[in-house]
């Protein structure tokens, strides 16, 4: 996974190329839902997500570890952090998840990435008017 | 164990680390500042220092604006007039505004007389000019890149590229997008001749400053790459770092050794900004360090445009998930640096 | 000749009370597995339990299992089995758990193993024989064990053999 | 036909039983050879025309001049008998072997194709591809390759597409039009290649000269020859100020042949 090429002096140049090497993944997700009234708290919606990842995944599914690192209850948007083995799991479970309290709803996910500091300098969020 | 099948890949990533010293003669520092042409937010992270310096807060607000156009015909580019003024004489940064790499055209103008065009398939073979399938398409082609030196010979007015690339524009495909210019060092006075045809408007790039207490701070020196840029990220998204491993929300915590910065300022800028600015900021950052501090490092990141077709030179880039393209860099009092850049999925290594 | 690979786990499924085991059949077991596996790995492992799963071979009497998987996903819906505790048959809950002794590629390596360990079983119990009878049982059924026999034949004997002497 | 059918059964047979018995089988030939003698010197005596003329005694006078001495009559008849016998014998055996042999040939015979005949005189009636290609029958030459000579050609198609399409007033419906050019001829007619996959090819432009079942050849403005692969490529068509696209994936036969041919209505205009 790791390729490093050092310089003969390695305190003065050294490179090194991490490939795949990132241990957690991040994704920026906004919730649509049906009646735009309801409000969650991030608990809540933490036990939803986890709820959508039991019925596809199982108990195995409900066990996976992802963090809720920033929540907007006004915009319904949300950073979660989850370990990159766990990535395809958490994000399907999310396409996957149709329904919130028998109203209809939907995941948008807005960003993905293997860096938690490019989701805070998104361009498309650029508004010029 | 690998139970389930295919589901724990994930697409690739690079990260690159760079370790040197300014006073190296070898550092590439400034190549690979001025390689990234697209630059999108600058921020800055200053430990303890409640409001911005003079010299850097003038330096800031000093980065030269940019022009957005309205419905810009892309032919307009090959305008001779506006080659003359603007791409033969120094160099103009242009990209297309508001269109997603994944499903629009992106046209992108660089500094080096270079015009980018990322198309989707239909436009591709409307266009007729060659070009290159995307590394982002997968087995059926479904977008192409075309990339022109308007430099060349024979794209000079005239020539016989020339020409059958404005054809192609004008009469086959109609590319019309919003489209984000700048020029250096001539500014709006280069750009006057084209400006004044179309819908446009001059913006400032848009400063924000935040002023962060207690913040808990990792070891620099000696912290991991993705750690620190975790950390980064968590203090630039105003993620509180201040969790305990059982919580139920979040278990995000600063790495260790950890320790506690009273006062930090954040300072970030947005817009169309060049990369000769940004080295601009760099060189008065090494300034500012060598005044004795407190704490005696500085952090620097820059972001490139999501949907810019390209990266670092002319290397293609696409959004798959993130579209990420940034470089952080991390500066010492010693003049020692540490740089980590960062590309996502199928872009090319980074220089 | 390109075919499909699938995974045969040997199984055998232990109960508290051996008469009850006359009970079970391949449906029940089946069942009893898709269940678990719906359990432990949600919509995602039933989508793969419903693929190519099945119950080959299931000996009432000794409660040896042969259990059908496909290769790719045989991992998965192994990790499912020890959640089994009970199978319910002729509406009566039987409490049981299954004990994977083997995995092999083809159902022939798994009987070869059977045969093998059921061996071994009668080796361990030729020394706690308590009177001649007993011990010239246990090695006329040593000396019965091989392949050679038809295949059906060499299962079922042995293990009600083993079964014999248990009692 | 009875014979073809029939005897070579008896040819096998007759072999097989040679096998199996040979003596028997000689003395049967030889009885057959007999019959067959007799039937020969009764058809020979039948055909000399007077038997008797023969078998008179030659006169006394005669007798005495020629040195011979004539015989009584049942032994000429007796002679004449083994002589012939003898002589002829040798050719009805021969005859046997041949018979036996032309049979063999029968065997193996078939019928000469009467359609196979006639469908090489048809062919041989034209040129095959090769010698088309030889005697450069389609090819144009360099100094006809001009686009003004096909200019009047152009104007020719025009006309014809006018009088196809009842005269084409602005006023009638597109899809009249398109049904119409689906059947006609594009010779003449200027084409422009507006779509490709091939990049090079977009934006060409020039007058059809020939049309082939997978090529479409035209002449430029600037006096050159194009030759363009109906296939990925969509071409426009302006008559009158109807554009009409044409994709050229779908338009792969020869103009003679698409008159005939049905076109599917949908498919898809992916190139």
């Amino acid at each position: 996974m790791r390729r490093a090429d050092k310089d003969d002096k390695p305190t003065v140049y050294q490179r090194v190329v991490l490939k795949n090497a990132s241990p957690h993944h991040y994704m920026k997700i906004h919730l649509v839902l049906q009646d735009a009234s309801t409000r969650l708290s991030a608990v809540e919606l933490k036990q939803f997500i986890i709820t959508g990842l039991k019925s596809l995944y199982g108990e195995v599914g409900a066990a996976l570890n992802f963090d809720l690192l920033k929540y907007d209850e006004d915009t319904l948007t949300a950073l979660l952090r989850v370990y990159s083995r766990g990535l395809v799991k958490l994000w399907s479970s999310l396409t996957l998840l149709g329904s919130y309290q028998n109203q209809a709803c939907a995941f948008r996910v807005l960003q993905v990435s293997p860096f938690l500091l490019s989701l805070t300098g998104n361009s498309r969020d650029l508004q010029l008017d | 164990m690998n139970m389930s099948v295919d589901l724990d890949q994930t697409p690739r990533s690079l990260l690159v680390c760079d370790w040197s010293s300014f006073l190296d003669d070898k550092n590439r520092v400034s190549s690979q500042v001025e390689q990234l042409h697209f630059n999108y937010k600058v921020s800055v992270l200053l430990p303890e220092c409640s409001s911005a310096p003079a010299h850097l807060d003038s330096v800031l607000n000093s980065f030269s604006s940019f022009y957005l156009i309205r419905n810009l015909p892309i032919h307009e580019l090959l305008d001779k007039q506006f080659l003359e003024t603007a791409v033969y004489q120094g160099s103009v940064y242009g990209l297309s505004y508001r269109t997603r790499i994944d499903e629009d055209n992106c046209v992108a103008l660089m500094p080096n007389g270079r015009l980018s065009l990322s198309l989707d398939k239909d436009s591709y073979q409307l266009l007729g000019v060659e070009g290159k399938p995307s590394r982002f398409s997968n087995r059926t082609n479904s977008r192409y890149v075309i990339s022109i030196d308007l430099t060349d010979n024979s794209m000079a007015p005239g020539g016989r590229g020339y020409l059958r690339l404005l054809t192609g524009l004008m009469s086959r495909l109609h590319l019309t997008t919003d489209f984000l210019l700048s020029h250096h060092p001539g500014g709006g006075a280069s750009l006057q001749p084209l400006l004044s045809r179309y819908d446009w408007s001059e913006h400032r790039p848009e400063l924000h400053s935040h002023a962060l207490t207690h913040l808990s701070c990792p070891e620099l020196q000696s912290c991991d790459p993705h750690s620190f840029l975790e950390w980064l990220g968590a203090v630039d998204a105003d993620i509180s770092c201040e969790n305990s491993s059982i919580s139920f929300l979040s278990s995000l915590v600063c790495p260790e050794p950890k320790t506690t910065l009273s006062r930090v300022l954040r300072v970030s800028i947005c817009g169309l900004l060049l990369p000769q600015d940004v080295h601009r900021l760099i060189q008065e950052i090494r300034c500012y360090l060598e005044q004795p501090q407190l704490e005696s490092w500085l952090s620097l990141t820059v972001h490139g445009f999501v949907d810019s077709p390209v990266s670092w030179g002319g290397r293609e880039h696409g959004v798959l998930r993130g579209g990420e393209n940034f470089y952080t860099l991390l500066m010492f009092h010693d003049h020692t640096y540490h740089l980590h850049l960062a590309t996502g999925a199928h872009d090319t290594c980074p220089p | 000749m390109v075919r499909l690979k699938s995974r045969y786990l040997l199984c055998e499924v232990i109960v508290s009370d051996r008469s009850r085991l006359l009970l079970l059949d391949d449906r029940a077991i089946a069942s009893a597995v898709k269940a678990a596996v719906a359990r432990i790995h949600g919509d995602y492992g039933a989508a793969l339990c419903s693929i190519r799963f099945s119950v080959k071979y299931l000996n009432a009497h000794t409660g040896i299992v042969f259990l059908r998987f496909p290769k790719r996903c045989y991992k998965l819906l192994w990790s499912a089995l020890p959640f089994i505790t009970s199978v319910e048959t002729h509406r009566q809950k039987i409490p049981c758990f299954l004990n994977c002794l083997h995995v092999g590629g083809t159902i022939r390596t798994c009987q070869k193993f059977l045969v093998q360990y059921n061996t071994r079983q009668l080796h361990q119990m030729l020394p706690k024989c308590k009177n001649e009878e007993e011990k010239r049982q246990v090695h006329k059924a040593i000396l019965s064990c091989s392949l050679t026999r038809g295949n059906k034949d060499t299962i079922e004997d042995e293990p009600e053999s083993e079964e014999d002497e248990e009692e | 036909m009875r014979h073809r059918c029939v005897k070579p059964v008896g040819n096998r047979e007759r072999r097989r039983r040679r096998q199996e018995a040979g003596s028997e089988l000689e003395f049967k030939t030889h009885v057959c050879c007999c019959v067959s003698v007799f039937c020969c010197c009764r058809r020979v005596c039948s055909a000399k025309m007077d038997e008797a003329l023969v078998r008179t005694r030659i006169p006394q006078d005669l007798e005495k001049v020629l040195g011979v001495e004539s015989q009584t009559n049942a032994k000429a008849a007796a002679f004449t008998k083994a002589f012939l016998k003898k002589s002829i014998q040798q050719n009805s055996r021969h005859d046997l072997d041949g018979m036996l042999s032309h049979k063999a040939v029968i065997l193996g015979y078939s019928r000469p194709k009467k359609d196979k005949v006639k469908r090489n005189s048809k062919r041989a009636k034209g040129l095959n591809a090769r010698q088309k290609r030889a005697m450069k029958v389609f090819q144009i030459k360099p100094e006809h390759q001009r686009y003004e000579l096909f200019l009047p050609l152009h104007e020719l198609w025009k006309q014809y597409i006018i009088d196809l399409c009842n005269g084409l007033k602005p006023t009638s419906s597109p899809q009249f039009v398109q049904q119409k050019l689906l059947k006609a001829d594009f010779h003449g007619a200027i084409i422009t290649v507006v779509r490709s996959k091939c990049p090079s090819y977009v934006g060409t432009t020039g007058i059809l000269v020939q049309e082939f079942k997978h090529v479409f050849k035209i002449i430029t403005k600037e006096d050159k020859l194009k030759v363009i692969p109906k296939r990925n490529s969509v071409f426009a068509v302006e008559v009158n100020g109807f554009v009409s696209h044409i994709y050229g994936s779908r338009f792969e036969q020869r103009a003679s042949e698409r008159s005939a041919k049905k076109f599917k209505v949908r498919g898809t205009i992916d190139l």
